[in-house]
């Protein structure tokens, strides 16, 4: 009776509206900063240990602790090696992070935190270099720069694997689901109320959970 | 003799007054049309918040609050108790003030003001944005007593926006551009890489949500929406887009939201939240009240692969299963409201939920997940949840065998 | 010579100091997520508000006031800025305070808590409540300069509740019960007539709008949802519903909400809205600003009698059509956006839109309804709404020709 | 692969759920207040015009004027016999109302705007009857009561016809719409900002409407 009705949900796609302008080279130096793992967007420049330790002093250390160790809830960026396949792995800079690329990145663009962007290269460089020497990966006259960035192998780049849910879980959550007499019986294992961390009027301290040695996982 | 009905009633204390007086809102005025040009939820409702868990984070700046799922009901989530999370808190940044940058591997590096977003054509969609570490206090036994903490890091909202593909096609991705990198205006910038498959298929620069502008908390004026992949992909704030190479491997791809097995190897690049349910209500924080008789179990369930056709509900803690019903027939990437009309007899239960999506994917028990991942993975733990409903109508947070 | 990139550029003043300098946003920290357990919108966005006309009733008490539509975009209405009609107040009725009666031609009457309310199954629903007065003031001529005023007597919220016909299944409506007669707890309590027929096919009691508790100027605890009906049916703080054998022909079926003809008869019970839709966007309150070239021109479509199949607009006044984008499929009884992807060029443009629901109907001229209905009808002006955009993309309500 | 799916959006359909109580005779009796047409719902009770125009002078001429005129933007209750069929009707109780019943019920439960609700029986009678008496439509010594109400017939009785769209209008607006050239020319013929009666910054007083003539349609 009437046309037939129009209801792409999806605009139809146009080759160039003109819109926005161009941006200009000092626009895209002010903020493409980040730094890949082969090197890519890492500016000249050069630190050492000793730099690194004065300036982590100066603008980490109240809250990671002077060694990297961490302090209170704060992260802890150094340590922690071994524990990947254990209860509660310990993941810091050293134990964990597969790539030293990310941690200039970070530690450029986002650290201090409260305070962020105000490092220079150099002074990334030196406080880099300075979490490598806390994490014992480089001697204590270790100078960083960005000729010999890419030759620093973290202890855990190799382990991490790409996503394999598709191979590996898939398959088996793919099956026909159990809609009768599924068990023989059940059993209470675990309660919320042993550990009593949930905020509200009955709660118990928040320090009831970690002192009990139970995992209470941070979020991320 | 008195009618059985009115004994009935008189056993109750006779004539309701609320009924029988004249109560002053029946007879006096309320509040006129300009007592509230924008308005808020009736004082009674102050109870439905987000709320945050003090020890989970060091402060409250780069930290997590959960929304109050155990309270609402439907699918939408309102803008004012949807989660939130920030790296570095909630800016305040203006629509005059807002620029965005595409660079990189693109014919013509661009930038926008806020004003060119909107000359864009737009998109519209109602999806999820779920926290990859949703329920990730979860993984090593039952921890956090309601629904709100143990799944509240989600929200579903309906947005609208400028298709990425869009802005990229005006910027021109080069032949090398397999990848993206996002990032925000705020001090944590939280970049993230995503494969430009998913860039130019689904994903959004959102600048309404539930009809109105973004909230600050939700990343005013413009943000990413990735539908059916992790909300730290949704970048808040939005001020970069680079056509890349390769990923960046940033440190919230690297040292966080990857997710370490048994084995201490670790997944990386674990973007979509698989299919997930929970029984939102009756719920550690709310209780049955009633005593027994008929009851309503109601909950949630999403997928980011798809929609979700069927919900299982056990009240035996997975003995037997019985098909919920769909509040509406499941969209993909959304959330579906389930409802299970229940006889409650005032015995025990244990309650469970269990989501089925258009992929045949069915909600992995705690057990089939920790087998595969071990308890350390942190994130993506999308098993069933059991809720353990005691004679008093009170309900706690458990783990069944 | 520079490159012709950088001439551009520095053509607009050199680079932007919003990039080339590191903002505040960018170095220190934002709210945190205790900042607000529930948010409201930025500062920035304090325009998008629910407005009223003080000229139009005697007092704001009963009054109305208007959907800022032309700053939303999306379906949903957030619950904040849905616009209120009442007759005696936005009255403040706790939960434990309220009771719901059905009594008449039924075979138990009843007197339910609001708790009962929750035992129920329940359903779920986007509906459109548009006031039947919507576009009144333009019955006579172009009169209110905004899309707001015309057309803003109308929200879109996603509803939860109870279906009636479950609540009037428990009472057990009597063979002789052709009708229900609904009233409010409020002073007006604004009491309608409702046949039974439509009671048990789609009406519900609604307790939650946008998923969370309906706000106390939406009725606040319950409220009545009739989808597709005229507003005043939606009864507020609903307190009960009498089962009857004919219509009460209270003072909201007599006085009001009828529609008066040329000839001075006038026609009752005219329950259903129908087709409809405004270009929300350019229109008298949001001009175009940005000059010719690309641009968006949205608005909404709804029908009372099904879903939105289609919807045209034209930019000459209505001698060419072209068929908008819908953003989602049409929904029965719930609003569907609609964008035409335009590029202006510069000249004055008359506006307008057209929606066609799955039944074929099609939206008509001001011309076609008022050669019907004459210009005395206040309600149900459901015509084609035309906006003038002038060269400065200025914009103004007009009739045309 | 997996079971058909469970996705009808409605709630099956119970016998009975037990919710809810019976509801106490008395209960209903203050609650159930609705008079209709045919007198159903009138509770025993009269008034004469007298005593009719005091309660009203009391507690109604302050909004309704002294002989139900109106006042101000306050709704008139009386006059505008034969303004239906011109431009701008004006109804009221006497040149609009069809029923009687609904001047009795409305009264009795939502007037005195404000204050409502605290009108006894025979009050309402009374008033109902002074309401008929400006509108002349009874005499001065008229009395009102449950006896006579159902005689009283309104002048505007037979003027409501059942909606008619479906037979009227739909078969009209049911046709294939013009896309093209679908009319010669087009002229603006009226302007909003001629009225100028918008609020906002650049509105002019309210009362440029209404003074001008132009029609001001009330929202109800
Ligand atoms: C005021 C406290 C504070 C200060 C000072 C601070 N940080 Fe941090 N740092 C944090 C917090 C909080 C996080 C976690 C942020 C998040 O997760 O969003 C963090 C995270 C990090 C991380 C990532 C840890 C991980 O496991 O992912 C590194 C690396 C880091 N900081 C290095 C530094 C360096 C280097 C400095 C000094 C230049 C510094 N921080 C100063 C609080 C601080
Ligand atoms: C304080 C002002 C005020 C007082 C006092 C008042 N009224 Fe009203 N009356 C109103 C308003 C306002 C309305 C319109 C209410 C609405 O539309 O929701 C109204 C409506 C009416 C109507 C319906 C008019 C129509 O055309 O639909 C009647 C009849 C009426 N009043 C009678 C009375 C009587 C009788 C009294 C005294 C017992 C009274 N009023 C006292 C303000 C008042
Ligand atoms: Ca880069
Ligand atoms: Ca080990
Ligand atoms: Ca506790
Ligand atoms: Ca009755
Ligand atoms: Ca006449
Ligand atoms: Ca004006
Ligand atoms: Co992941
Ligand atoms: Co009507």
């Amino acid at each position: 009776q009437t046309q037939v009705p129009q209801t792409d949900a999806e605009p139809a796609a146009v080759q160039s509206f003109g819109l926005g302008r161009p941006a200009l080279p000092e626009e895209v130096a002010a903020w493409d900063k980040d730094v890949s793992p082969d090197g890519t967007g890492l500016p000249e420049g050069f630190g050492d240990v000793a730099t690194g330790e004065e300036r982590y002093l100066e603008h980490c250390a109240a809250c990671h602790g002077d060694f990297a160790e961490g302090l209170d809830n704060w992260p802890a960026l150094s340590g922690g090696e071994g524990t990947l396949d254990r209860a509660d792995p310990e993941k810091t800079v050293g134990s964990y992070w597969p790539y030293l690329s990310t941690v200039w990145d970070y530690v450029h663009h986002s650290m201090p935190f409260g305070n962020a962007q105000i490092l220079t290269a150099d002074e990334t460089y030196a406080i880099t270099a300075y979490l490598l020497y806390s994490n014992a990966l480089v001697e204590d006259d270790f100078v960083l720069s960005k000729d010999n960035f890419t030759e620093i192998e973290m202890p855990n780049a190799a382990g991490f694997v790409e996503d394999d849910r598709a191979d590996v879980e898939y398959p088996i959550f793919t099956a026909e689901p159990c809609m009768e007499n599924c068990k023989e019986s059940v059993e209470i294992t675990m309660n919320a109320s042993v550990l009593d961390v949930t905020p509200g009027d009955d709660s118990a301290a928040p320090d009831a959970a970690t002192e009990d040695g139970t995992a209470v996982a941070p979020v991320n | 003799a008195l009618p059985a009905i009115a004994t009935m009633a008189r056993a109750q204390g006779g004539p309701d007054p609320l009924i029988t007086e004249v109560q002053d809102w029946a007879r006096y005025l309320g509040d006129g049309v300009d007592a509230s040009p924008y308005g808020m939820p009736i004082r009674f409702e102050s109870d439905v918040i987000r709320r945050n868990v003090s020890w989970l984070t060091a402060d409250t700046i780069s930290s997590i609050n959960f929304t109050p799922i155990h309270q609402l009901d439907g699918t939408i989530t309102p803008a004012g108790c949807a989660f939130e999370r920030h790296h570095s808190g909630a800016i305040e940044l203006a629509k005059p003030d807002y620029r965005l940058m595409i660079n990189g591997l693109v014919e013509r590096e661009l930038i926008f003001t806020y004003e060119d977003l909107e000359r864009f054509p737009r998109s519209q969609g109602v999806y999820f944005c779920e926290c990859a570490a949703n329920s990730g206090m979860e993984w090593a036994g039952a921890q956090l007593n309601g629904s709100q903490f143990t799944h509240g890091m989600i929200h579903n909202m309906e947005y609208v926006g400028v298709p990425l593909k869009t802005l990229l096609a005006e910027a021109g991705v080069k032949l090398e551009g397999k990848w993206i990198f996002v990032e925000g205006a705020d001090a944590s910038s939280n970049g993230r890489s995503i494969p430009i498959e998913k860039a130019v298929d689904d994903v959004m620069v959102a600048f309404k949500a539930n009809g109105e502008a973004l909230r600050k908390e939700h990343g005013y004026p413009a943000r990413l929406v990735v539908p059916g992949w992790e909300g730290n992909l949704w970048v808040k704030w939005l001020r970069r887009i680079e056509v890349t190479a390769g990923p960046v491997e940033s440190r919230e791809e690297t040292s966080k939201y990857t997710d370490t097995l048994a084995n201490g190897i670790s997944r990386k690049w674990t973007w979509v939240m698989d299919a997930k349910s929970v029984v939102t209500a009756p719920s550690p924080q709310v209780g049955i009240k009633h005593g027994p008789g008929p009851m309503v179990i109601t909950g949630l369930a999403w997928s980011g692969r798809g929609a979700i056709t069927r919900v299982d509900v056990s009240t035996d803690g997975g003995k037997n299963w019985s098909a919920a019903r769909l509040a509406q027939p499941g969209a993909p990437m959304a959330m579906t409201r389930f409802y299970l009309d229940h006889v409650w007899n005032g015995e025990e239960m244990l309650l469970q939920s269990r989501a089925v999506d258009d992929t045949g994917y069915v909600q992995p028990t705690k057990t089939a997940l920790r087998e595969i991942r071990g308890e350390n993975s942190i994130y993506h733990n999308n098993a069933i949840q059991t809720w353990w409903i005691k004679k008093d109508g009170s309900a706690e947070n458990v783990e069944v065998s």
